[in-house]
């Protein structure tokens, strides 16, 4: 192992810079005087020390350009360079969400078509292209639950969510205003006899994701949606797995009723560094009246934004959606066709049960068997030597590779929740596995220690959490 | 199609089998998309449709209300196309982010400073989201049922609020504007305050443009109802940090300190609040520590308010947020500096004046609509109906925003003109000429 | 010293990917059966893989927008990224040289205002753009000495350089098919003495820069040029370093009376990790008609290619010179404008001297005294220690900056040459100052085995030129 | 304007101590230049100027000769606008620069493969000075007074030839073709081979796009004289590689695997050798070797040969030359992989034949001028002259090269035609029907 991530010290930019502080506030004269600004401590740095620090500060962040990334429920994908350049098109990045509709024809055609791409994807009838990320998504979802059931006449609150659900789902849940219940699972599946017990008329929908987040397929699912759809309730599919099942199968179905897209897992629209996403909102047909306003409308040639939708739940988020972040899926979808996506789905299912098949001789794989995209394995094993998940984790990264997903779901004792996705070579996943091998035969020491190859040490996150030091301002104070 | 050796590793035969949990009724035969395309034809493709848009650089635009289109330098482009900062993610691994997490930082400690609260979160998704987000928070800092705004809040923002608040099944009233100046009508606050209020919004400047000073006195009436103030970043440069009239929580827009209008997404919710609130906050927070050495580090902190640790109790549902579009800012304010920043914001003020004065010498034109300071937008009253404006001047390849009198009718036929640094002397003749032609 | 520099165990492109073998030669039937190609050994490799190989290759190499790189003679200076924007415009890539001059006028104006921009900087009348680099600038230069002379009746075979001088003077002389004379240096200056003796009858020409190679000014380069034009030869100047007179002196006001610029070096444009660059070469107005063809030429408001010149010496490479370069530099010049470059010039001769007060406290500076935009010091004290130059350049590397140009110019022992240029800042110098007096209390063991931050360690240069390994073919078969 | 602490750490007082050396004559007070602009005012500035420029994007071109426009994959521009490799410079500290340096073992490693030369430096700054280097090599390996070159060779680059070989005293003469097939008359090298010929260069496929058989009869002809070959890169996917037929040193332009046209610059001389003839190869070698740890590991070797070592003894006078180019050649190549570049040349060569076969079928056109197979361009012989026809197809917008009957008497009126996979079926039906008209 010769790896070593770039390392730098790298002062604050309010470090590198100094603020100019003798402004002439005459210039301010337009401005009531009671509400002008009389101090902008904002640094003045030359461009070539703000590109540097940027330069820098890329080379220590760890990315899926430089290397793999097998974050658990995350689809932490190949994104290609084509959509980034498309993307960066000035049809595409000068229009203004107040423009009137016949100056973005264009815009309107890319996000139709997208719309139908996703419903054939999803097998649903309708899409909504407006919320920001999954779990804005979700919350859409919920708020669409929640219009089909009062139209109904008949109010219902309760979710409920595995105790292996995402935390966005109960947090979506809770935000549209909703009681949470949670069912245990039961050999890593839903427990259909609990289900059936806790279902009732007030509930107003069970949200899923299938593949589940241990990776595994609920055979099931088709009961589970009859237990819930009997109760008058709805079915929700979380669709941060439907990378697994890509022209297999679709939520559709699988009888859901709603389903959100994450464009930034399964369509490989880069991760931002945490954003930003797109999570479009499929439904069945019976519930397609209830989306977001506006909603992007075909007539013959034409496109156009129709806001006249009675039973719309109105917007969720300001205009149309993460247009940029629409395109590059566009993109993605339209390289990929049909046959491509189906690939994917077979490699991303190969590639999780390649890994799989060899590292459950290392460390135990909680309800064993075939997976799909993704698997969890408990590192429980490693408190025999006096070591955690957290500590295998940390020494991953003195190897190169990004951490798994760790501590989630919490059914699993020292959970490490890996998902390779179909972008990694086999090659990829020998070197992982090598590197599991190595670190278990390592000094208990150095991995208790780890990581020592990354641009700082072992970080203290108590400190931070003491500290409480969220700007330059506390910092500097602080030091002092 | 699939390495043998894979399947050889796995013990199967045919690929098939890995699919073989999936019931037969839930399986599909394949999917209905268009062919494949390579790189060449589908650019080909994409640039024939996206040829039909008409851009906001093409031709001169003055919409704005919140989404804008500023000078964004070469350095903060080429910034955001390094690949290490956008095919990252959340910083699960402060080790190994260290570059995203120090950027993030200092994204905050610049929007701190323009906001003057004690902490800016590392984003939400758009300036409306963030507004919903603060009303619930408002809601968790005191509790009650009824949530006030300034009549002068953007009707974009206001709708998903209106969304929000849905689940905590509260209200939303508005306290109106002063018809001449559209500052707002403190005794009119002062009235609705009665009542279990969890919060009051206002956005300064305003809809209209207009940097309302009556804002000094709502602090003290307020009490401890919790105030909230929406502000462009921009006009921070120039006005008065929002924590200096009492704001407990300030929230904007923030994408066009460095990125394109895009049509609308993504954007940047930007999100603040003072120091005693911090546990109530949504969304996540980047906090500085130390390594083992002793050496400087960030990491994400607070993470117990998040959805992944508190689920249904956590203070919001955001999980993938807009960090992109915060490295976008902090990149854009580096390369600035304050001096640029302040330089930017000056120069859309003057220029939002001068148009203003050119504009109210036209017959039929009543500019700015309220007589009051404004930054860098402002409302044109007009004799003849906005729409009718809005289709004449189309024609001519000019683009203005729709009607205020939709959701304002006591305002009558208005439009909000937004100018920036980018609008060149041609534009603006243009603009001139065809009002005066329309008029 | 926190600093590492990004390393990875980064296997070669014909590791990563393999060559597909069952080609259909049947497709190959248009060509003819003889020289028909049957094996193309070239690897396929996945957009993903190919795109993380050059991450990581991009982080483990040192680069002016990662750090500070000092490197004598080669003005490292920062590269604005405004003209990186511009140049990638379609309206510049996408031109082809032999397009009908009527349909480039775009691209004439501005190589036709460039030229005018650098007659003014060199203090020249003319200014061709066609020479793809310095070293070919001079070569154009020697080219039209020689046709100069041979014009006037009078062919020439000696060309005179310093001992001090590139060594690309020397080559570039000889390549023209001249014997090459160099005179020693005295005092770190031209020999003036020694120079009236040498120069003569078959005295082509002097080259020369000024500053010199050791950051001195030629005090009496009136004296110099006087000397070589009473013999009848030509002056040239070698424009690397131009960067410390720019607005303030001219090669022409010096009378010079041929010139090359560096654009990668004085005007910003980038190194391209080696190249490209673009070295246009101006001259005083008696030489324009010698100047390579096509030249531009303006015709009230029209710009065209005249090929037309019975004097010109021809054309040194194909087409008009390195156009994506030269829209680069102009971009730069009018950025600067006439105060921006003689600010340039100020803060690249105080940056060299600020650093060259300090540095000289540490190590011998010969020829002492001022310096301008550059200055050259003695290493020699190190082998007290039992180190040398190499050893120190090489420890540098591991505070995180690149070394200066080392063992050049010859006239100074275990030199090192430092160029610090405008766009550092002092808290960078002092860094780097610090970083001199840190080494030089290291354990002379640690610096004799540096590097130890970079991706590799020290490199087996010797191994390299016994080895013979220029491809991966051979490599295979040698670590076989 | 200077930081005070450093005119102190000087020990001066005014900046202009600092110039005090350059005499009184040779100052100047202030350079005439246009004012300085800042980054928004120079791009509208720039727009405006280069918007005069018809750009071979924008409308049909079939110009080729050695510049040409191929689809380049999104990802080779990300890779090409890393800035730690454009930034850089000549990887003098190999510890640090590992980067570039293994990427051009790399270029060069494909290069080998392509040319069947067992080394390939790393760039020189074109076709025509790589023609002009190898003659000089030639010279090296063998003396002598006379290089002959094959008549099919490009005028551009012939040019060049001649200056390089000025310093040397050299005369250069033309191998005539074959008036029928415009391959190498081989009888005729035969006659010219006697007397003080230190090199035979010949260009495959020659400058009409004719690949050429007879080479492989050019060999034995030589004995020891060196035989140079001049190839497009993308030629070589589906031709021999010139080692097969004997080539001493192949040269070539590869601007085209990775970058645009850029009006002609900067460009890719490929320049490789048999390794017999290393020392006498111009330009810089990287080679494999290992560091202090047994590490693989890659530095510039073989440097004694070059001008900063051996000064005017070196052999070229080559520093900065064209590494960027290279590495986007080798970017390309990884991203197309062998079978996408063996596609992207059988597409040429095909689109090339059906189009010379449909302009066949026009009157007053002969297609191809030359009978015999030919790659991704052709020469078709015209009944009007061609300049007037390059007019009449420019005013439709159509570029196409200059007439061959200047440099080519023999030939007649003809024009060279170039087509790649970028050309588009209405491109090539808008040329038909131009030329259908004009005929
Ligand atoms: C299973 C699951 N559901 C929902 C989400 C939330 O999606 P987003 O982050 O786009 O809001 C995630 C994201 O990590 C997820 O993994
Ligand atoms: C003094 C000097 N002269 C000439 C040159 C040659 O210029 P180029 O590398 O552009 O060919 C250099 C380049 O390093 C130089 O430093």
């Amino acid at each position: 192992m010769n790896y070593h991530q770039a390392s730098y010290d790298e002062p604050l930019l309010f470090e590198i810079g100094s603020s100019d502080d003798d402004f002439d506030v005459s210039l301010l004269r337009d401005i009531p005087k009671q509400i002008r600004r009389e101090a902008l401590p904002l640094p003045d740095i030359p461009e070539r020390e703000v590109f540097k620090h940027f330069v820098r500060l890329s080379q220590m962040n760890f990315s899926v350009d430089s290397g793999f990334y097998p974050l658990g429920s995350c689809t932490m994908k190949y994104n290609p360079k084509l959509a980034e350049q498309v993307a960066r098109y000035s049809k595409v990045t000068d229009l203004h969400p107040e423009q009137d509709p016949s100056t973005v024809q264009g815009a309107l055609q890319i996000m139709n078509e997208l719309e139908g791409y996703l419903a054939e994807i999803g097998g649903v009838d309708a899409v909504t292209l407006q919320p920001a990320a999954g779990a804005q998504g979700e919350f859409t979802g919920l708020q669409i639950v929640r219009a089909y059931h009062s139209d109904r006449g008949g109010d219902r609150n309760e979710v409920i969510v595995p105790d292996t659900a995402h935390g966005t789902n109960p947090a979506s849940a809770a935000m549209a205003g909703y009681d949470l219940i949670e069912i245990p699972s039961k050999s890593g599946h839903v427990d259909c006899d609990a289900l059936e017990a806790i279902v009732g008329n007030d509930t107003a929908a069970l949200m899923l994701t299938n593949p589940n987040t241990l990776g595994i397929f609920e055979r099931d699912v088709i009961g589970i949606a009859d237990i819930v759809h009997r109760a008058g309730a709805l079915l929700y599919y979380d669709g941060a797995n439907l990378n697994a099942i890509m022209g297999r199968s679709t939520p559709g179905s699988m009888n859901f009723d709603i389903v959100h897209f994450n464009l930034h897992k399964t369509f490989a629209t880069p991760h931002g560094g945490g954003g930003p996403g797109a999570g479009p909102v499929g439904v069945k047909q019976f519930l397609e009246p209830y989306l977001p306003v506006p909603r992007i409308v075909r007539k013959g040639d034409r496109f156009d934004l129709d806001y006249e939708r009675p039973k719309s739940i109105g917007t969720v988020r300001a205009y149309v959606g993460n247009f940029a972040v629409l395109v590059r899926a566009y993109c993605y979808i339209r390289m990929m066709g049909a046959e491509g996506l189906r690939d994917a789905s077979l490699h991303a299912v190969a590639n999780a049960n390649y890994l799989r098949a060899k590292l459950e001789k290392l460390f135990e794989l909680p309800f064993g068997g075939r997976r799909m995209h993704e698997f969890v394995l408990s590192g429980r094993s490693l408190k025999e030597r006096g070591l955690r998940t957290f500590d295998f984790a940390k020494r991953l990264l003195d190897h190169g590779f990004h951490s798994p997903t760790v501590y989630f779901p919490h059914i699993v004792d020292e959970a490490m929740m890996i998902e390779p996705t179909e972008t990694e070579s086999s090659d990829t996943l020998d070197r992982f596995v090598a590197a599991f091998e190595a670190i278990l035969h390592e000094d208990p020491e150095i991995v208790q220690t780890a990581p020592h190859n990354t641009s700082v040490g072992r970080v203290d996150e108590v400190k931070a959490a003491r500290n409480l030091i969220f700007n330059f301002g506390s910092l500097k104070a602080l030091e002092k | 199609m699939i390495d043998p050796e894979i399947l050889k590793a796995l013990g199967i035969s045919s690929p098939e089998e890995l699919f073989e949990d999936i019931p037969a009724e839930a399986r599909i035969s394949s999917l209905k998309l268009p062919e494949p395309m390579d790189e060449r034809d589908f650019i080909r493709h994409f640039k024939k449709i996206v040829s039909k848009n008409i851009t906001v650089s093409e031709t001169p635009s003055f919409l704005g209300g919140g989404v804008y289109r500023h000078y964004i330098p070469a350095a903060v482009r080429e910034i955001l196309a390094r690949s290490e900062f956008y095919t990252s993610y959340t910083p699960y691994q402060p080790e190994a982010s260290q570059g995203m997490l120090q950027a993030m930082f200092e994204y905050q400690s610049y929007m701190s400073i323009l906001t003057g609260m004690d902490i800016v979160n590392s984003s939400m998704y758009d300036w409306s989201t963030a507004l919903g987000e603060a009303a619930l928070m408002c809601h968790r800092i005191r509790r009650g049922s009824r949530f006030l705004i300034a009549r002068s809040t953007s009707p974009v923002r206001k709708r998903v609020l209106e969304m929000y608040l849905r689940g905590i099944d509260a209200s939303v009233e508005e306290i109106p504007f002063d018809p001449e100046t559209s500052r707002l009508s403190v005794d009119s606050l002062e009235d609705k305050l009665k009542g279990e209020v969890f919060g009051f919004y206002l956005e300064n400047p305003n809809l209209f443009g207009v940097m309302d000073e009556n804002v000094f006195e709502v602090s003290d009436l307020l009490g401890e109802v919790p105030l909230v103030i929406g502000a462009d970043p921009l006009s921070l440069a120039i006005m008065k940090p929002p924590s200096e009239y009492g704001a407990d929580i300030v929230i904007g827009e923030g994408h066009h300190l460095g990125t394109d209008p895009n049509f609308g997404g993504p954007l940047l919710g930007i999100f603040g609040c003072r120091k005693e609130h911090l546990r109530k906050m949504p969304g996540r927070i980047i906090g500085a520590t130390t390594d083992a050495t002793g050496k400087r580090a960030f990491c994400m902190t607070l993470q117990t308010r998040e959805q992944h640790i508190r689920r249904d109790k956590a203070t919001s549902n955001i999980c993938t947020n807009e960090s992109l579009m915060a490295l976008a800012a902090c990149a854009y304010l580096a390369a600035l500096g304050g001096t640029g920043f302040r330089g930017v914001a000056l120069e859309n003020l003057e220029k939002a004046k001068d148009l203003s004065g050119r504009i109210s010498e036209i017959d039929g034109f009543r500019s700015p609509r309220f007589d009051a300071p404004h930054f860098n937008e402002f409302a044109v009253g007009c004799d003849i109906p906005v729409d009718r404006l809005r289709k004449r001047l189309l024609e001519g390849g000019i683009q203005i925003g729709p009607s205020l009198s939709k959701d304002f009718p006591e305002v009558g036929e208005a439009v909000v003109i937004a100018v920036s640094e980018l609008h060149t002397e041609d534009e603006l003749n243009k603009l001139i000429s065809s009002l005066e032609g329309t008029a």
